[in-house]
């Protein structure tokens, strides 16, 4: 009696065991747990245009905004914000603080080896800040290293290392924390100079008042020109390949271009049909 | 302004002159209008029970504090306050400090500095205040040291010294600074009983072979009697009965001086 | 914008990040107690290991910087399979980090009881556990209060660093309000006012409350 | 993610650079919090209270808030005045008045410390006041300043971290700058901890000795 009763738990426990493993096989962790109704966590730093909260933690800027409209698409309206250091983005997308990473990062071969990328959702590219009127010149990193000017810019963007690639010694070089502490330190005199993405830079531009200039991005290296992508978790791919597909959906659409309008993205930044995140991680 | 004490006192004045001196704390007078003089080479003892202002004597005449009415005159100059027009003021620090060095004080709690040798304590003040050779100031302490039988100890820190070794240093450091008027705050009061009597014999030797004027604030009797030319009793911030030992001691008049000696010699 | 303005704009805002703050520094002070009365007291165990264990963590977490112990427990930790929320990150540094000051400030209190209480409480034949419990620790409150509340107030100061991992405290609302509006002067400003307005009228007098009342059941006061 | 040591190898120059700069920073925010602490003990001790006020006031006011605000403060609004600050002297300048506030407490217990007594046996003895001051009241007061003094210099040292968020370039930021370039932080994290460990321990270990040599040759083992 007892024996077979031994039996039948030790036959359930194991049937369960098979039936959650089972379970777990038919897809990765993340879509398992949107299927259960959990929320969708975005997290991103404070970089405006490109992705910053709102006075409640709501998530803003273009980036944002277009993957709220493939989140719809795919049927996800339930989400949760976690605004970051930009150089913690990746850290935290491993130690599973957020889901995925929607500051708006360039897709880059080093990071590729960290997380996934979803195809492009627009092409863009840096420029430089510089004192209104260009008194120095600088229009790009040569320009930086002839003149000798200090050059500030955040950690873990991905301009440190076209810096570094470009030439320009460390002692030129000033790293600060984001978006916000770059046009603080050009305000304090503490550098001469900033380079940021074109829509981070035009932001400052209209921010302080006819102070600072933008720079043409074209006279930036070429090669500096960048995709940028929602960075994903390696071990959620099939979630990834779920958000490339409703995506390809709506990209460049009318709930698209709608969303992402307020903040200056146009057609221009979309990112063609030929691109694709393999060549960005194989080439940038 | 004060006009109503002298600019100066004439030929012949005692050494110490207290004329109607009050001081008070806040709401409390410690002193009421005293009169007290002092002659040279006189050996003073103010006796009383606490809060009767007895300290209160010493601290003001070392300028430790100030008094609020009345003036100290010492070696005929006024010493809390200076001449001014035809008046007197209170004196300046300036002025104190060039007048403050005829008095020597030796505390309850010895104030020895903690960071110097005996020798070093004793040597400082007439090197900096008098302005002596460090020879002449050494060869000075190391007599007085001597003297107080602490020449041995002179290179020790005070914290390896005993409390009566201490107090004898403390009053070699007074001493080496050759005042004409020496103060004894309560200085055995802080002392094991085996070691009082090393520091009396010190004060009995200082008053029979060098004749200084010393006024001394003391709880014990017996050595008032026998070292005092004049004992005064105080109470309330006055002198209630003053006397030579023998008259206050045998035969007082007060009812209060009864009172206490009554009350100390019985405990003794 | 006026000054008036600003406030009456972001002063909520504001005052919700003091109350994370708060709820932050609460549950700080809470394992922090609990830390330094463990490690104060195995600090002072007769056997070796126990007191070496609590030197070595007392020494180590003295020894290294906050903020370095932070960046450890948010960063590195779930990169050992163990992520914890950042609130629970920040009160775990906090707490750590602070209760290895605290436990030197109980040693030291314990200490500090006369040799004779001990001596006393064994005369009466009390047990080692009752000596220290009814004896000893009811002493040291009012040795102890005065360091623990210096230490407090250093900990609510502390408690800023958790904005760098993303909790959403005072300073971090603060920053965020700088990031959009650039009102720098107002914004950081207003939150230095209300850091030292809560130590200053809301900790500092509860701590001298406290002490009031250990001072009294000792009879002190 | 395992420990790799060749990584933790490769990145150690940069580490100990950074090193050098973490205790520069230390050694000159030190140097002006002394000298701070003292003009701040000094204007608190000055009978006039036009000056003492707010000099208590500031002090409190310093001491009661936290160092990352106020690193952020003086980073954002100087330059909203005309204040224009490099990232070093801006950070220097808030760390070394943060401390110095703490020293000036310092100061002011270590001077409360030593006994009224003496004072009054510097009158009798007719010193001047610089001349008590100098001679007796300082001399005793420093033995009683060093284990404070000694705190604050570990302690500044253990704060300069902070100086990372607005952009000094120690320690900390090198190892933030490592993680965001390798999208590694086991190692840089870990060897800053051990850094910080390596340098406070014998510190905090020669200042007990020298606290202890220093009583010791004032014959002053105190009471």
């Amino acid at each position: 009696m007892i024996s077979s009763f031994k039996t039948t738990v030790a036959s359930a426990i194991g049937g369960l065991i098979l039936l959650s493993s089972a379970h777990s096989s038919l897809a990765d962790e993340l879509t398992d747990r949107i299927n259960a109704g959990d929320p969708i966590r975005l997290g991103f730093a404070t970089a405006i245009p490109w992705a910053y909260p709102g006075d409640n933690g709501e998530p803003l800027g273009f980036v944002n905004a277009l993957t709220l409209v493939v989140l719809e698409e795919m049927g996800i309206t339930n989400y949760e914000t976690s605004v970051n250091e930009w150089s913690g983005l990746i850290p935290g997308l491993q130690a599973d603080r957020y889901d995925i990473i929607t500051g708006g990062m360039y897709i880059l071969k080093s990071r590729c080896e960290n997380i996934n990328f979803t195809d492009p959702i627009g092409l863009f590219g840096d420029a430089m800040l510089v004192p209104a009127g260009n008194p120095q010149g600088i229009h790009n990193y040569q320009d930086v290293i002839k003149t000798g000017a200090t050059l500030v810019t955040g950690a873990g963007f991905n301009t440190v290392e076209a810096a570094k690639k470009e030439g320009v010694p460390e002692s030129q070089m000033m790293l600060v924390a984001g978006e916000v502490e770059i046009l603080a330190a050009m305000n304090a005199g503490r550098a001469d100079v900033a380079v940021q993405t074109f829509f981070g830079a035009k932001e400052h531009v209209e921010k302080s008042d006819g102070k600072y200039d933008v720079t043409d991005p074209a006279d930036m290296p070429e090669w500096t020109q960048n995709w940028v992508g929602i960075g994903m978790r390696k071990s959620d791919p099939d979630f990834l390949a779920a958000f490339n597909e409703a995506m390809a959906k709506v990209i460049g659409g009318e709930k698209w271009m709608a969303a992402t309008a307020p903040y200056g993205y146009t057609e221009f930044q979309l990112p063609g049909e030929d691109a694709s995140t393999e060549y960005a991680c194989a080439n940038r | 302004m004060d006009t109503t004490h002298p600019q100066v006192l004439p030929e012949g004045s005692p050494l110490v002159r207290f004329s109607g001196v009050t001081k008070c704390y806040g709401p409390l007078t410690v002193l009421d209008k005293l009169d007290l003089d002092i002659a040279q080479n006189e050996m003073v003892s103010i006796i009383g029970p606490s809060g009767s202002g007895k300290t209160t004597v010493l601290r003001v005449l070392m300028t430790l504090e100030k008094i609020n009415d009345g003036v100290i005159y010492v070696d005929g100059e006024p010493l809390t306050h200076m001449p001014k027009a035809g008046g007197l003021t209170f004196a300046t620090e300036k002025y104190l400090h060039e007048r403050r060095s005829k008095i020597g004080m030796v505390f309850q709690q010895f104030n020895l500095f903690p960071h110097m040798t005996a020798l070093q304590n004793c040597v400082e003040a007439p090197m900096q205040v008098l302005g002596l050779s460090r020879e002449d100031a050494e060869e000075r302490a190391l007599n007085l040291l001597e003297l107080v039988g602490m020449g041995d100890k002179k290179d020790q820190h005070p914290t390896r010294l005993s409390g009566g070794q201490q107090q004898r240093v403390a009053i070699a450091r007074a001493l080496a600074m050759r005042p004409k008027v020496m103060l004894l705050d309560e200085v055995t009061s802080a002392l094991d009983p085996e070691v009082i009597g090393e520091v009396l014999n010190v004060i009995r030797s200082l008053n029979s072979e060098h004749n200084l004027t010393m006024i001394m604030v003391t709880h014990q009797m017996g050595f008032a009697r026998e070292i005092s030319d004049r004992v005064c009793f105080f109470y309330e911030g006055k002198i209630a009965e003053q006397g030579s030992p023998e008259q206050l001691f045998g035969d007082p008049q007060n009812e209060r001086t009864k009172q206490f000696l009554h009350a100390v010699l019985d405990a003794n | 914008m006026g000054y008036w303005e600003f406030l009456v704009e972001y002063l909520p805002k504001l005052a919700n990040g003091a109350v994370m703050t708060v709820m932050v520094m609460v549950c700080a002070t809470l394992l922090a107690v609990a830390v330094s009365m463990v490690f104060g007291l195995m600090r002072l165990s007769s056997h070796f290991a126990i007191q070496g264990a609590a030197t070595v963590y007392i020494e180590f977490f003295r020894g290294t910087s906050l903020l370095v112990q932070l960046y450890w427990i948010y960063y590195v930790l779930p990169l050992m399979g163990l992520t914890l929320s950042p609130f629970v990150s920040g009160v775990l540094a906090l707490g750590l980090n602070f209760g290895a000051y605290g436990a030197e400030i109980v040693r030291g209190g314990i200490q500090a009881v006369p040799r004779g209480q001990y001596e006393a409480a064994l005369a009466l034949n009390m047990s080692p556990f009752s000596r220290m419990r009814r004896i000893i620790i009811p002493q040291i409150y009012t040795i102890i209060l005065p360091p623990a509340a210096n230490l407090t107030v250093e900990l609510l100061k502390a408690t800023a660093l958790v904005a760098l991992i993303t909790v959403v405290d005072l300073m971090f609302v603060a920053k965020q309000i700088n990031a959009t509006t650039w009102l720098s002067a107002q914004v950081f400003g207003t939150a230095l006012i209300i850091y030292y307005a809560m130590a200053r009228f809301a900790l500092i007098p509860f701590l001298r409350w406290l002490e009031l009342i250990a001072a009294r059941k000792i009879g002190k006061a | 993610m395992e420990w790799r040591w060749e990584f933790a190898w490769e990145i150690l120059p940069r580490m100990l650079w950074a090193t050098g700069n973490t205790l520069l920073a230390a050694g000159v925010g030190y140097t002006i919090a002394v000298v701070l602490g003292l003009l701040l003990m000094l204007g608190q001790r000055t009978p006039y209270r036009l000056i003492n006020m707010p000099v208590r006031e500031l002090v409190e006011f310093v001491r009661s808030t936290p160092l990352l605000v106020q690193l952020f403060f003086v980073f954002f609004v100087a330059p909203q005045f005309g204040i224009k600050l490099s990232a070093w002297t801006a950070g220097m300048l808030t760390i070394g008045l943060h401390f110095g506030t703490y020293l000036s407490e310092v100061y002011r217990g270590a001077l409360e410390g030593v006994p009224k007594s003496q004072w009054e046996a510097c009158r009798a003895l007719n010193f001047t006041t610089g001349y008590t001051y100098r001679r007796v009241i300082l001399p005793q007061a420093f033995p009683i300043a060093l284990p404070g003094m000694g705190n604050y210099l570990v302690g500044i040292f253990k704060d300069t971290p902070l100086l990372a968020t607005i952009g000094v370039a120690e320690l900390m930021h090198t190892a933030n700058a490592l993680g965001a370039e390798t999208y590694r932080y086991l190692e840089p994290y870990t060897m800053v901890g051990f850094i910080f460990l390596i340098i406070s321990l014998p510190t905090a270990l020669g200042l007990r000795r020298l606290e202890a040599a220093v009583a010791r040759a004032q014959g002053n083992t105190r009471h």
